[in-house]
Parts: structure tokens; sequence; C-alpha cells
């Protein structure tokens, strides 16, 4: 019965109301309970609401708009109250699902709404990751909150759980309501999931510690969640159910941000909720540097995930070569350090193609991380390539002598991606690079003087600085050359990259591209130029080294469409197979009509070992693109298995804290036949599998 | 005469030997074969101390002193040996010994004895047992067998209560420490016994040795396994540094190794290996893969056990002080490292530490160079230098003419070549290297030369000498060859000698830095104590240290020099060896040698961001975060009261 | 007597009450210790040692072999085999060395341990005079 | 049907494999035998394991009994919270993807354990079959 009560009450008062739609609405909703597509709705909701919609399924969770990174500030309401709920990618989430009617209103939206003061710092950070403008949905959801009555919006009662898990946290900190819980869709929890979720947002390892004894005793599962990325990514796959958390306890990790730098011993402390960026930030206070995942990614989540995977690790390390020590809580809610004497083991892990991990071993609440010497003499070589084996051979070779901080090999693609503002002048930029330019690879080395003196003498010529950073703001003229006479000469040129950056064009070239802030900011709303000429003006917008350190850039990767990255390790003395294994890629992305590109390639350990990520692209809100992505996983991530000395993503997650001599050594040959078939047998267990 | 009378009149025949002997101090290259001569057979096919040279040493000392009877085992160990000379080429390149005299006495020694004069030891319950686990031949408890292990492993005053056991795989370790364990029987494992060799002349010497039980001698797990895809090699606990280097050099890779008589899972275990390459290779469990080690109840356990209790953590407090391992090492997969065709040395040559420093601080903050490190013309000349009058001369030559006191000394390839020589204004060259090794004899002869007096008058001496007009005149005067520099040897070696240094690699800089046979002539007939430990790679911290260092040892007065300096963690952190000499033989530069080490403890100590290489000891298993992380802050009044008070009982108990 | 038999338990109890002075020999120390002697001859069964010290005077001093252990929670606890223990009571063997040998093992604050070092060399002299077999 | 751990669900479970379960084609003649610790018993946060014993596809042995350890060695040791055997018994979740997610941990090698997995999913589908009431 008590189901039905808020109908009546609805009903009543939307009666006297005597709103039409409502009436129809309600009913439908609540008694026949009819299935409804969103378009039905819209038709019958102001028309903005439709626009706000696009705009929140457009949304990918980059999480960029969770950090400070174009110095706007940030969102005030998702920095006081924490809860993804509050954040603008929450509110996105929480327009969709009332929308697509995942979840009814709830009291606590009408507080989720009024903490929005509509300052407009989520569009300004959006705008430069996605071109999203967020705000226009956290308006929709106002006006729609506006326009229900207080009746509408459910009561949630507490249960015992959340009572006792209040005990622990405190009461602002832990919460079961669906709304709240609605916003961590696709980002840990499933799409299709019922809410018998509760959000927890322990402020440390103690708290943390009580939440999972009780989690224990009470049979709920947990999983932790910090920036969210890498979950999202997986959100929209197959990957969904093996990542995500199916009910229980989200662990919001968020309000752990401790950030002590220790300048005497180049090393800081870190708790889970600090971002790269944050600790970057802080530790270029004091001329250190941290090697850290994407701006976005939490160092302790990403140490534990990926071990942290950077452009930047043949110089400073993998996995437990990141920290000196790490705080964290098991899975029987024991606090325990790497540095522990009596606890088992911490630093090993089974070796072999059947260990594969879905969860961190142990939740990280904190970290004492490796800080690294800054140079006054660094500087960025980028040398342009043709052909990806003379790539290989450089970055290889640069690598093996222990050359350089930043070594990688960037893609045609990534170089687009990165530094062109829209998706559109991206795609333009890249069909240039490949059309024109030829440069389908740069390698892409941060490194000190001497250094750069002896890499330029290894090859022709390179991209200085004056050109990157011409590239940087002018790229959106750049686009527009795309049929020009400029770019036909120089295609029919010997050697357009010779010709475009180290000869007789290049100066006329830079002058074409009226590279500057002002120019760039044109390509923003209106409303937004006065703000990004600004941006722009910043020198580190434009300062290559910079970018390599603060990894604001790879969010664009998630503009409005989502990827997958695949890939993982392989052994550089069986560099031969890495073009076997790329071209594996591309078959299974051709065959599956997927965008497909390689990113990057990147030596580590004195170039023992390099990481390949390969992308496959897609449109999150496209069924059909997602049957195909998921496809595309299961093969590409099989196959990886039947070449010698690789070790793929999926057997690459969740081994950051172990020693990488226990992940990595001896090298992985490809597995046999039975293997393969157990193998499958796993995989159609993790995908297929509830 | 009665029989006792006859031994000692038989005896007074071993006096000379004794002579020779007593100066022996266990460098253990004997053990290798470094000059392609061989090894010592007897050795190679008995495996015991006793059968070696320097076993043989302690045992005529021990026989001439009557520490031991004859005994049936003596016969063999007398008869094992050919006198093949073996070792005296051996021992002559490095301490200028002939222990084939001691082993010729001792042989005619044992044939003047009739039979009934050697004692037949029996089998008791123990040996029994022991020799069911490693087989007849690899067990003994002959006093003759045990006093050969004097000096690397139990004291001069020990007794024979011992056993010594020769297990061949780590199953056998195990199973004699399991019996062990069960039976509550003391037992300490030997790999060369160098390092041991060098603490038993100290006041640590009941720390570090074992005073009744069970001598674990190691030799036998020789396996060695290079694995060219992985870049590693798995390696037993028998094989030493030059045995390694050797096969890793087969295959194009390199291995970080210690001085080349070290065995190298030992040296892991006990040190973490320290060298002038950890710069880029590492410390500590960088070096290794995977170890295999027996525990204190002789279970078998390995690192990537998921059940092990942390073994990779460890912490710096001074109370954490430990001169015996917790656990036996009997293999490790040890990582190996490209070798580059372009690599060479560069050497940097300055008078003062300050210059030395801030070149080798910033080569290695910015990780230019294989092999990095700032050495003492101390080193330079003792390494070099085939006799000690020679080191001397050449010492004072470079001190006072040359006026260079430090080198910065790099092993690095073309790329990085550049760049020291850009940053360096005088540099000697691989030829130069070649010209000072085969030429030292004659260096050392123009001490009092008019050359030097000229050439010391020069603005800058260095510059003249290795850059400027004077090099070609150098080279010519000193008439650099393997005949020249042969002729300091015995007549009878010269032939040989001159072979020896016709090898390219004995006059190839890197070799030597990658096989490092040369610092064993730190030891030759006198013996010296480390000083020093890791550090903040910081100027003045170091040069501090260093004085203070000096300070100590001219107080006590003990021959003293900085020995090298290298570096870890990118420049974040230095190595600072620096060594007291002394004469082994004389019982009061113990006692000075022995205030010196108590004093300069605890004054380094003192020091904040300094671990005492007494620290250091049998953590080399740990991950070196965990070891340097954070750095000590320097010892309060009070904890220094309780370490001395520690230091008493150690030195007392 | 022999090693740990009971007559020496009790004998061991009533000397160490008279000849130890609280203030010279034990420091006014307060702390406890629990030592666990392994592998006792012939069944290789292990001892436990408990002594709980308050301000120098020994409070309680416990010697039990059950194979259970003794649940009594220690500041310290030393394991060792049969044959340190001896060699330390009969002072062939200082605790700190067998410390630093690795022949006892340490549990708990090891500063704090080796202030303790002094009253516990004071507390074995004087059980070492006892008339002790092995 | 029977409730989770009860006298009555292992006659109903031993039944079912007896009946249900074809050595070959269900259990691939597979001869091994796991016990599985099930943690977190409420009401009162008991621990209770059960223990199967299977030899060329028969079962041989199957007893619940209370505590951590059954006398019998078994070959595979799987530890689990109670919720998390609900859901697999449940069908919410199956057993890899519970190992995969540390919900359930594993002693014995991982390798053989998933070779095993196929056959023991034709077990775990009995206990379904038979189980359908829980503590809560």
């Amino acid at each position: 019965m008590i189901e039905y009560y808020p109908f009546l009450t609805n009903f009543l008062s939307v009666k006297t109301f005597n709103n039409e739609i409502y009436i129809k609405l309600y009913l439908q909703i609540t008694i026949l309970g009819v299935e409804m597509t969103s378009e039905k709705i819209l038709t019958l909701e102001k028309t903005s609401f439709k626009g706000a919609l696009e705009i929140a399924k457009k949304g990918t969770h980059c999480g960029m708009c969770r950090f400070d990174f174009l110095e706007t500030g940030l969102c005030p309401s998702g920095k006081k109250h924490g809860f993804l709920a509050y954040w603008p990618q929450g509110r996105m989430q929480i327009f969709k699902n009332l929308m697509e009617e995942k979840v009814k209103p709830t009291e606590k939206l009408i507080e989720i709404v009024n903490s929005c003061s509509l300052c407009g710092i989520c569009d300004k950070q959006c705008n430069f990751a996605t071109q999203l403008r967020p705000e226009k949905v956290a308006k929709a959801l106002k006006d729609y909150v506006e326009e229900l009555d207080k009746g509408d919006f459910q009561n949630i009662p507490e249960d015992k759980n959340i009572i006792a898990l209040r005990k622990i946290v405190g009461e602002e900190w832990a919460t079961n309501d669906p709304i709240i819980t609605s916003s961590y869709i696709s980002s840990i929890i499933a799409p299709d999931s019922k809410f018998n979720f509760y959000i927890v947002m322990p402020k440390d390892a103690q708290e943390l510690s009580k939440v999972i004894k009780y989690a224990n005793s009470n049979n709920l599962p947990y999983l932790p969640r910090s920036g969210g990325t890498l979950l999202s990514m997986a959100a929209p796959t197959v990957l969904s159910n093996a990542f995500g958390l199916e009910k229980g306890i989200v662990i919001d990790l968020l309000r752990m941000n401790q950030l002590e730098i220790h300048p005497e011993s180049q090393t800081a402390m870190v708790g889970a909720g600090i971002t790269a960026f944050e600790l970057q930030k802080e530790a270029h206070k004091h001329n250190l540097r941290a090697n850290v995942a994407e701006a976005g990614a939490h160092i302790c989540a990403n140490i534990a995930s990926t071990g942290i995977l950077s452009t930047w690790g043949n110089k400073y390390g993998w996995a437990a070569d990141n920290f000196i020590d790490v705080e964290t809580v098991d899975d029987e809610g024991n606090i325990i350090n790497h540095s522990d004497l009596e606890i088992e083991n911490p630093y090993t892990t089974e070796y072999g193609f059947t260990n594969i991990s879905l969860v961190p071993p142990l939740i990280v609440t904190k970290v004492t991380t490796r800080l690294n010497p800054v140079f006054d003499d660094e500087e960025a070589v980028f040398v342009p390539f043709e052909n990806i084996q003379d790539a290989i051979d450089l970055s290889f070779k640069v690598a093996r002598r222990g050359m350089g901080f930043s070594n990688v090999i960037l893609s045609r693609k990534y170089l687009a991606e990165f530094i062109s503002p829209t998706p559109n002048i991206a795609k333009d930029f890249e069909y240039i690079l490949e059309k024109y330019m030829k440069l389908n690879y740069a390698v892409d080395i941060i490194c000190n003087k001497d250094e750069k003196k002896i890499i330029e003498s290894m090859v022709d010529y390179t991209i200085d600085k004056s050109t990157l950073k011409s590239l940087i703001l002018g790229c959106p003229k750049l686009s527009t050359l795309k049929d020009s006479e400029f770019m036909k000469i120089l295609s029919e040129e010997k050697d357009p990259l010779k010709a475009i950056f180290a000869g007789p064009m290049k100066e006329h070239f830079e002058k074409a591209l009226e590279a500057t802030p002002e120019n760039i900011s044109k390509i923003y709303d209106e409303d937004l130029q006065d703000f990004f000429k600004k941006a722009y003006s910043k020198p580190e917008l434009t300062n290559i080294i910079w970018l390599h350190e603060h990894r604001i850039f790879p969010s664009r990767l998630m503009r409005q469409r989502m990827f997958l990255p695949m890939g993982g390790v392989i052994w550089t003395e069986y560099e031969k197979n890495l073009l076997d294994w790329i071209n594996m890629f591309v078959n299974v992305g051709d065959k599956n009509k997927l965008i497909h590109a390689l990113g990057f390639i990147s030596p580590f350990d004195q170039g023992r070992f390099a990481c390949l990520e390969y992308d496959f692209y897609y449109d999150h809100n496209d069924p059909d693109a997602k049957k195909r992505v998921d496809k595309a996983i299961i093969e590409s991530q099989e196959r990886s298995l039947q070449i010698d000395g690789i070790l793929s993503a999926l057997n690459f997650y969740f081994k950051g804290l172990y020693r990488k001599e226990h992940v990595l050594f001896p090298i992985a040959k490809a597995i046999s036949d039975d293997d393969r078939e157990l193998f499958r047998e796993l995989l159609k267990n993790i995908i297929g599998g509830v | 005469m009665t029989k006792d009378e006859i031994l000692i009149d038989i005896k007074s025949d071993l006096q000379k030997a004794f002579y020779i002997a007593e100066k022996g101090t266990h460098c253990g290259m004997c053990k290798i074969d470094f000059l392609g001569s061989g090894v010592c057979p007897s050795g190679k096919k008995n495996g015991f101390a006793a059968y070696w040279p320097d076993g043989r040493m302690e045992i005529v000392k021990a026989l001439y002193s009557g520490k031991i009877r004859p005994t049936e085992e003596l016969k063999n160990i007398a008869k094992s040996c050919k006198v093949c000379g073996i070792c005296d080429k051996q021992c002559n390149f490095t301490t200028h010994l002939r222990p084939e005299r001691v082993a010729k006495a001792l042989k005619e020694y044992v044939n003047k004895l009739d039979d009934k004069d050697f004692e037949k030891i029996l089998e008791d319950k123990i040996l029994k047992e022991l020799r069911l686990i490693v087989g007849e031949k690899w067990a003994s408890n002959d006093p003759a067998i045990i006093v050969s292990y004097t000096k690397t492993i139990i004291v001069q005053d020990a007794g024979v209560n011992f056993y010594v056991v020769m297990p061949k795989t780590t199953e056998e370790v195990a199973e004699v420490i399991k019996y062990a364990y069960k039976n509550n029987i003391p037992y300490l494992p030997r790999g060369n016994g160098t390092l041991l060799s060098m603490f038993i002349e100290t006041l640590l010497a009941k720390a570090v040795s074992l005073e009744k039980g069970i001598i674990l001698d190691l030799r036998r797990l020789k396996k060695i396994e290079i694995d060219e895809d992985n870049k590693t090699a798995i390696v037993g606990v028998g094989v030493t540094a030059f045995e390694l280097q050797k096969e890793a050099y087969k295959h194009g890779l390199r291995a970080l190794v210690a001085e080349a008589e070290a065995h190298v899972c030992v040296n892991i275990a006990s040190v973490g290996i320290v060298s002038t390459w950890g710069n880029t290779y590492g410390w500590g469990s960088d070096n290794f893969i995977e170890a295999t080690l027996i525990d204190s109840k002789g279970n078998i356990i390995h690192h990537s056990d998921e059940e092990l209790t942390n073994p990779y953590s460890t912490n710096n407090s001074f109370t954490n002080l430990t001169l015996t391992p917790s656990t036996i090492i009997t293999e490790a997969t040890v990582k190996l490292h490209p070798i580059f065709k372009d690599e060479e040395a560069v050497l940097v040559p300055f008078e003062t530490l300050d210059e030395a420093l801030d070149l080798a601080i910033e080569l290695a903050k910015r990780r230019v160079g294989l092999s990095l490190a700032v050495i003492s013309s101390k080193y330079l000349s003792e390494f070099i230098c085939p006799t000690n009058e020679i080191a001397e001369d050449f010492e004072y030559i470079s001190k006072n003419y040359l006026k260079f006191n430090f080198i910065v000394d790099v092993v690095c390839d073309k790329y990085d070549k550049m760049i020291v020589e850009d940053l360096a204004d005088v540099t000697i060259d691989q030829n130069m290297m070649r010209t000072l090794i085969l030429g030292s004899p004659r260096f050392a002869s123009l001490k009092e030369s008019e050359f030097l007096k000229i050439l010391s008058e020069e603005k800058n001496p260095l510059k003249a000498i290795f850059a400027g007009p004077m090099k070609s005149h150098l080279e010519k005067a000193l008439d650099p060859s393997p005949k020249q520099v042969a002729k300091v040897y015995d007549k009878d070696l010269q032939v040989f000698f001159e072979k020896v240094y016709s090898k390219p690699e004995m006059t190839d800089v890197v070799w030597l830095h990658a096989f490092r046979i040369l610092p064993s002539r730190l030891m030759r007939q006198r013996m010296f104590m480390l000083r020093g430990g890791y550090i903040v790679a910081d100027k003045k911290k170091i040069i501090d240290l260093n004085d203070m260092l000096k300070k100590v040892g001219d107080k006590y007065n003990l021959p003293n020099a900085l020995g090298f300096i290298s570096f870890l963690e990118n420049g974040k952190f230095a190595f600072v060896e620096y060594d007291y000499y002394f004469d082994h033989l004389n019982p009061d530069s113990h006692n000075r040698l022995n205030q010196s080490i108590v004093e300069t403890l605890q004054l380094q100590l003192k020091i904040k961001g300094l671990i005492p290489i007494e620290y250091v000891f049998h953590k080399g298993l740990f991950r070196k975060e965990h070891l340097f992380y954070p750095m000590p802050k320097g010892l309060s009044d009070d904890e220094l009261k309780i370490l001395g008070e520690m230091v008493q009982t150690v030195v007392g108990g | 007597m022999k090693f740990l038999s009971d007559e020496w338990i009790k004998k061991a109890k009533q000397i160490t009450a008279e000849k130890l002075d609280p203030e010279k020999d034990l420091k006014n120390a307060t702390t406890s210790l629990l030592n666990i002697i392994e592998n006792i001859p012939p069944d290789g069964k292990s001892i436990y040692f408990f002594i709980l010290v308050k301000n120098g005077i020994i409070e309680e001093f416990v010697i039990d072999n059950k194979d259970y252990g003794l649940n009594k929670k220690a500041e310290f606890i030393v394991t060792g085999n049969y044959d340190t223990f001896v060699q330390i009571l009969k002072g062939e063997m200082s605790t700190t060395i067998a410390l630093i040998k690795n022949r006892l093992k340490i549990k708990g604050d090891k500063v704090e341990a080796l202030k303790f070092v002094k009253p516990m060399d004071k507390f074995n002299g004087c059980l070492r005079k006892i008339e002790t077999e092995y | 049907m029977a409730k989770f751990l009860s006298d009555e669900w292992i006659v109903k479970c031993k039944n079912y494999m007896y009946e249900k379960l074809d050595p070959e084609a269900d259990l691939k003649n597979v001869t091994t035998s796991l016990l599985g610790v099930v943690e977190h018993i409420p009401p009162d946060d008991s621990i209770m394991n059960f223990y199967l014993n299977l030899e060329n596809g028969k079962l041989i042995d199957f007893v619940v009994s209370k505590g951590p350890t059954y006398e019998k060695e078994a070959k595979f040791v799987i530890t689990g919270s109670y919720g998390t055997f609900k859901s697999v018994l449940q069908g919410e979740m199956n057993l890899t993807i519970a190992l995969l997610k540390n919900r359930i941990k594993l002693k014995g090698s991982k390798v053989k354990a998933l070779k095993l997995m196929k056959p023991l999913d034709g077990v775990i589908l009995s206990l379904k079959e038979v189980t359908d009431e829980f503590e809560d």
C-alpha cells in the first residue's frame, strides 16, 4: 500500500495544479508503470529539458570538473558536499536518470539543486575538455525541481545500515538517498542496477577500516571509488559488471585529501582524495616533479590500478618504484603499511595469465610517493615520423641509453586530439597531418640540454618549441587550411616534414597559423571567449613540459564520446612482435567498424619494457556501437595472449602495488591452445557472467 | 726424543712458512681464475678451505703454534697439493706473497712424520647425521679442516669444536638447518669469507663469528644459468662475482657485482652490492627478481611467496643492527644489463674533494655514466700498482707533483662521454690509463726526477701532463709495456706476468670496473677496516664526514684515506667508503683500530642523514625504499647512551 | 638442579627475590617480558617464561611448559632456542650479542628493549648463581 | 528446497547431485575435493564450512560442519562471506567473478582452480537448485 501513497498525494497535488501533463505523466509512471521512452516525456516537457538531456547524455565522467586546472576555482557545491551528486558531472547524471525515470525525486534533490549557484565554473572547465555546457543541465535540473510540488519528493528513511555507517563517518558523510546514489551511475554503478546502495565518504583509514568491518559482518559488498574514470570507461562495456559494484557500499575516497611535500627526502604524503594535478602543482612549488597519470586520476587509486603508466616511466619507474610506502586497508578492515614487518608479503602476486584481478588487492588510503628533481635546462624534443619503425628505433634507443625524463611515441591521432580544442578541428588537423604532412607518429622526449643535443644529433630535424606553440594556438587556423594551396604545395615536397619544420616553409607556416590566444579563443561560445583568451595566454598552456607533467589534455579523448584503452606491456626483446600486436588491434578495430587508433608507446625500465595503448572509440549512447566494442575487447584481449612477450591489459590491472619484478618476470609467452580455451571460459564468466 | 719433542723439532722447520702464512689476509683471490692460470686443483676437487692455498696457510699457523696436532686428514691435505705454482701466480698479482712455499713446507713436515703420528678423528653422532645429508666426503670435524676456517668465520682462539659441511643443493642446506635447529646447534654460512675476515680482526669478532657448531661452506652451489631474453641469470650461492660477470659477458650482458672474489648471492644479502654502477643499476632488491632462502627453521622460502612474512621491509633505526644473517640465501635470479659497443672510461682528476664532488654529484643527478664514482688517488695507486712500494711512490707523485688527490671516474657510452668532456677541462683517457698501468713502476721511479720538478712548477700540472705538451713526453718516458711491469715480479714469474699484462683486459679500464680484480690489492700483507656508509648526497655533508673520519684516523695514528664515493637513486644518496689501514700482526694497532671504530660509529650516528655501513649489513634483500626512507635524524644523547651500552656488551660479551 | 625443573624454578624465584636490588640492579624498571624457549631436549617442547617487574620489584615470575603457551600480555616477547638461553645463563653469550646474531628474536620496541638489557643481565647473573645442570 | 547449510540442505544437495548430475557430462569425471568456508553467517556472525569430495565425477563426500576447518584436507579451499555465497547461489554472481573480485579467497593454484570451474559449475548449479532460503 505504502507504494501508492506518494502517488495519491502526488495525484491530488497535481490535480489541484490541474496540469494535464503531470496527471498523465504520473498516471503512467506510478500506476500503469508504462514503459516510456524519454522522447515521449520530452514532448511533454519544456523543450529546454531536451537540450539539457542531450548534454547530459554526452557527458563521459572525465572528472575534469573536480580539480582546478584552469584557475577558475572549483564547483563550490561539490567542494562543500563531496558526494558526486553535488559535482557538475553528478548533476548531469542525475538529470539523465530523472528524465529516463531511473529514479524518482527525493527531498535530497532539493538540497542538491539549491547548492548550485550557477556560477559557471563548470562550463569553463568542461568546455576546455569536452566542449559541453554542464551549467545548462544544472539549470534544467533546477527548473525541473521548481515545477515539482513538495509532495513529489519522497522522503528516504534511515535504515539500520545507514544509521550504523553514519555513526562511523558522521551524519553528512553517509547516505542511502537514491538521487545521490544514482549520481554514481556509470562511474561505479551499472546503469541497469537497482539502487540498493549506500554511499560513504570516510575521512581516513580508521573510518574506512570501521566501514569495512561493518560491511563484512553484515554481508554488504563494497567497492572504493576515487576519480572513477577507469570505472566509467568500463561502465558502458561488457566489463561493466566485472569492474562495477552490484549492490552494497560505494566508498567515495574524495575526502582523504592530505597532501604534504617533503623536499628533503624528495617525497610526498598523498591521501586517496588527491588528484594527479593537485600533487603535481604542489610538487612544482618545491621544484620537484611527481610521476603521475592523467590530471584527473587520483594518485593512490592509480598506483593500485595500473601502477601509474606515464611517459616518464623510463626514468621514474613503474608500480612499487613509485612509492616509498603505502597505507592500505585490507578486506578484513586491517590498516597495514607495506613497510610493516609482520604482514604477509605485500610485494608479490601469482604469476601468469590467469592472474586477473578486477578490484585492488588493498584499498590505498595514503601513499608516500617519490618526487623527482626538476632541472633548469629541461627541453622538449619532438621528432616527427612517417613510419612507426623509425619512431620505435629512436625512442627505444634513447630509452636504453637512459636518456630523457619523458619518452613516448605519440600517434597522429593523439597529437591532434590533445591540442585541438574541438573534435572537428581535431579531425581536420589529423587529416592534414596524415595527408599532407605525412606525420603519423611523433617521438616526444623531455630531456636536459645535453641530451637534447645528443638526440638532435641522431635525427635530421625536429619540431621546435616555437612551432609547437604555433600548432597549439594555431590549430583552428590550420584546420581551415585543409584544402588550401599551401598544403597542396607542401604535400608535393620530397620530404614535407622537413620542409615545414626545418626547411624554408617553416616561417611561412608559422605566420600562416596566426597563432594567438585571441584567435584560438574564437572557436568557443561567445560568452566564454574572453575567458579562454586569458586561459591560452597563460604560458603553461603552451609549455610542452608543463603539459606533459600536468596531463590536462588526455581528457579530450573522452569529449562527447567514449573510448576503451587496450594494450598492455611488451618486452622490448620482443620488439618484432610489437608491430604484429598493433596490426592485430587494427584488424579487430576495422572488423568491428570502430574508430580506432594507436594511442602511445612508451618505454620503461631502461627500455626493458614498453607499454602500449591502443584505443577503440565509440558513441556511448549508441547501443549497437557498444556491442561492437564488446566484441573488439574480447577478441583483441584473447589475441594479445597469443603473441610472445606481452602482458595484456586485463593481466595488468590492479598490479601496481607489487614489485614489477614479480609481475613482469619472466617474459610471458603466447599461451597454449588449452590455456586459450581456459581463458575463453574465464572471459565468458567475467563478461557473460552476472 | 719423545714424540712431542720430535714434533716440536720438526715444527721448527715450519718457521719460515709461518712468517709467510701470517701475512696472509684471506683476500680469497686464489678461489677464482682471474688470470687464466686455472685455480688450485686440490681446492677445486676437495672444496674445504683446508685444500685451498689460504687454508693451508692457516693450517701451518695452527701447527706451528701448536693449536692442532697432525691428523689423518692433514695427510690428505698435504698430499693433495701438487705444488703446481698456480697459487704463487695468483697471490703474487694481488698480495705479492708465495703461498706455494707454505704448501711445500707443509708437505715436507707431513713427510717427516710417520703414520702413527697422525691422529684419527672419530665420527661422532652429529657428523654421522650431517654426512647422511651431504655425503661422506662433504662433512668433517677434523681439526686440520676446522682450523683452515680460522679468521674467515671462526676466531683464532675458538678451539676446534666445530663441524664443516659443504651442501650441494638448496635442499641439502635446508636439511642441515633443520637438523641444527632441532638439536640446538649454532651454525653460520660462509661465502668466500672476505667480509668476515675483515671484521674478525676487529672488536666485532665475537658478534660476527661462530663460537661453536656448524660451519656451512656454500662453495658447492655453483649453478649459473643466463637467460638472454629476460636479461637475467640464476646464480647459486657458490658463484663468485668474477664467474658471473665472465658468463654474462659471453652473452653481451653485464651483472652488477662486488669485488671479483665476493660470492654474488652472499653479497646481495649482506650489503646489497655496493658498487660504482649503483646509480644506474640500483641497490638491494633492485638487483634480483627472485631469491631462494632457508629460514631459521630450515624451510625453503622464496621472495615471491605470497604467504611469506614481508621479506622486503626493514628500517634504519640504530637498534636494527644485524651482524649475522637471519636467513641463508642459496640462489638468486639477478638482473643483467646491456653492454653498449661504445662504452669508454673517462677519468677527471681534481686537487680537492670539493671540486670532484661538484662534478660527480652533477653527473649523478643527471644520471650520466653507467659507472660513476669519486676515487681517491690512494685507491688509484693501490689498484694499478703491482706492489705496495710502487703504490706509495705513485701516490706521492700524484699528490705532490701532479696535484691530484681525487678522480671522478666514469664509465659511459660515447654520448655521456661528450657531456663529461664538455664539463671537465682535463680528462685521463683510456690510453693514458693504459700508460699508467703498464708504466707505473717507471712512473714511481721518477719520484725525485727533474721531469716532475719541472712539471710541478707548471701553473696547471694536470693539464700539462694529461692534456698538454708534456703528455707525449711522459708516455715516452714511461715506456709502458707488459715487459716493463713484469720486471717488478720475482724472476721465475716474469714471463708469466708479461703474458698476463699483454692481455687487453688487464689495461681495459671498463673491463677492470666490471670484473673488479684490483680491489683485493688493498689487502696485500695488511688489513683495512671500512668506515662511512650511505649519506644524503650533499657536498658539505660528505666533506664533513670525510674530514671527521680523517681526524679520528689520525688521532689513533692509523693510515687512513677516502676509498671511493658512489651514488644511488639518481644522485640522491651517496655511498662513502673511508678506509683505516692497519697491520693485522700488530696487537697495538688492533687496539687503536677498535677505539677508532667505536668512536667513529658514535660520531657517525650523530650525523643527520647518514646510515653507517654497519647498519647496511644483512639488509641487501630488502627494498632500498624501506632502508633509506626516511634517513635517520641523528641520535639524541640518551639514544647514544643506549648505543654505548650496546657496544660495550658487544665488545665485552 | 636441572634447568627449568620445578625445583629450579622455585629456587630461581627465591634467589631473584632475595638478591636483586630494585634500584641498583633492576634500575626501578617497570616492564614485562615473555621468553619463549624452544626445542628443549629431549622432546623439543617449548617453555614459557614470564616476568613482570614494577619499579624494579619482580611482581610475577611464571614458568610454564604447556604447549598452548601462556596468555600473558608482555611488553617484549623474546624467542630463542634452548641452547641460546643456556649460553646466556651460563654467561657464555650476552643478551645483546644473541640479539645481534639473530639467536634471539624480539618483538616490541627495540629501544626500550635495549634499555632493559642491563637489568636483564643482572637478572640472568642472579640465576647463574643457581647450581644448574643443563 | 532447503535453507543454506541446513541438514536438510545437505541431503537435498546430495540427492540432487546423484540424480541430476552426470559424472561425465556434467562433472567431466573430475576428481577433486573442495572446502567452502562461509564466514559472517547471520545472525551471530558465525563460521561454517562445507566439504565436497568428487571422484571421477562421483560425489563421495559432502559434509557441513562448524568452524573454519574440516578434518579432511581439501585440494582447494575457498573462503568467502555468507553474502557472497548467497549471491553466487542465487545466481547473482558467478564463482569466477567472485574470485576475481576478491570476494572469494582461494588457497591453491589459480590455474588449476579455473580449470575446475567448469565441472564445479555443475555442483554450484545443483546447490542453486536446492537452496532457496537464507539468513538475512
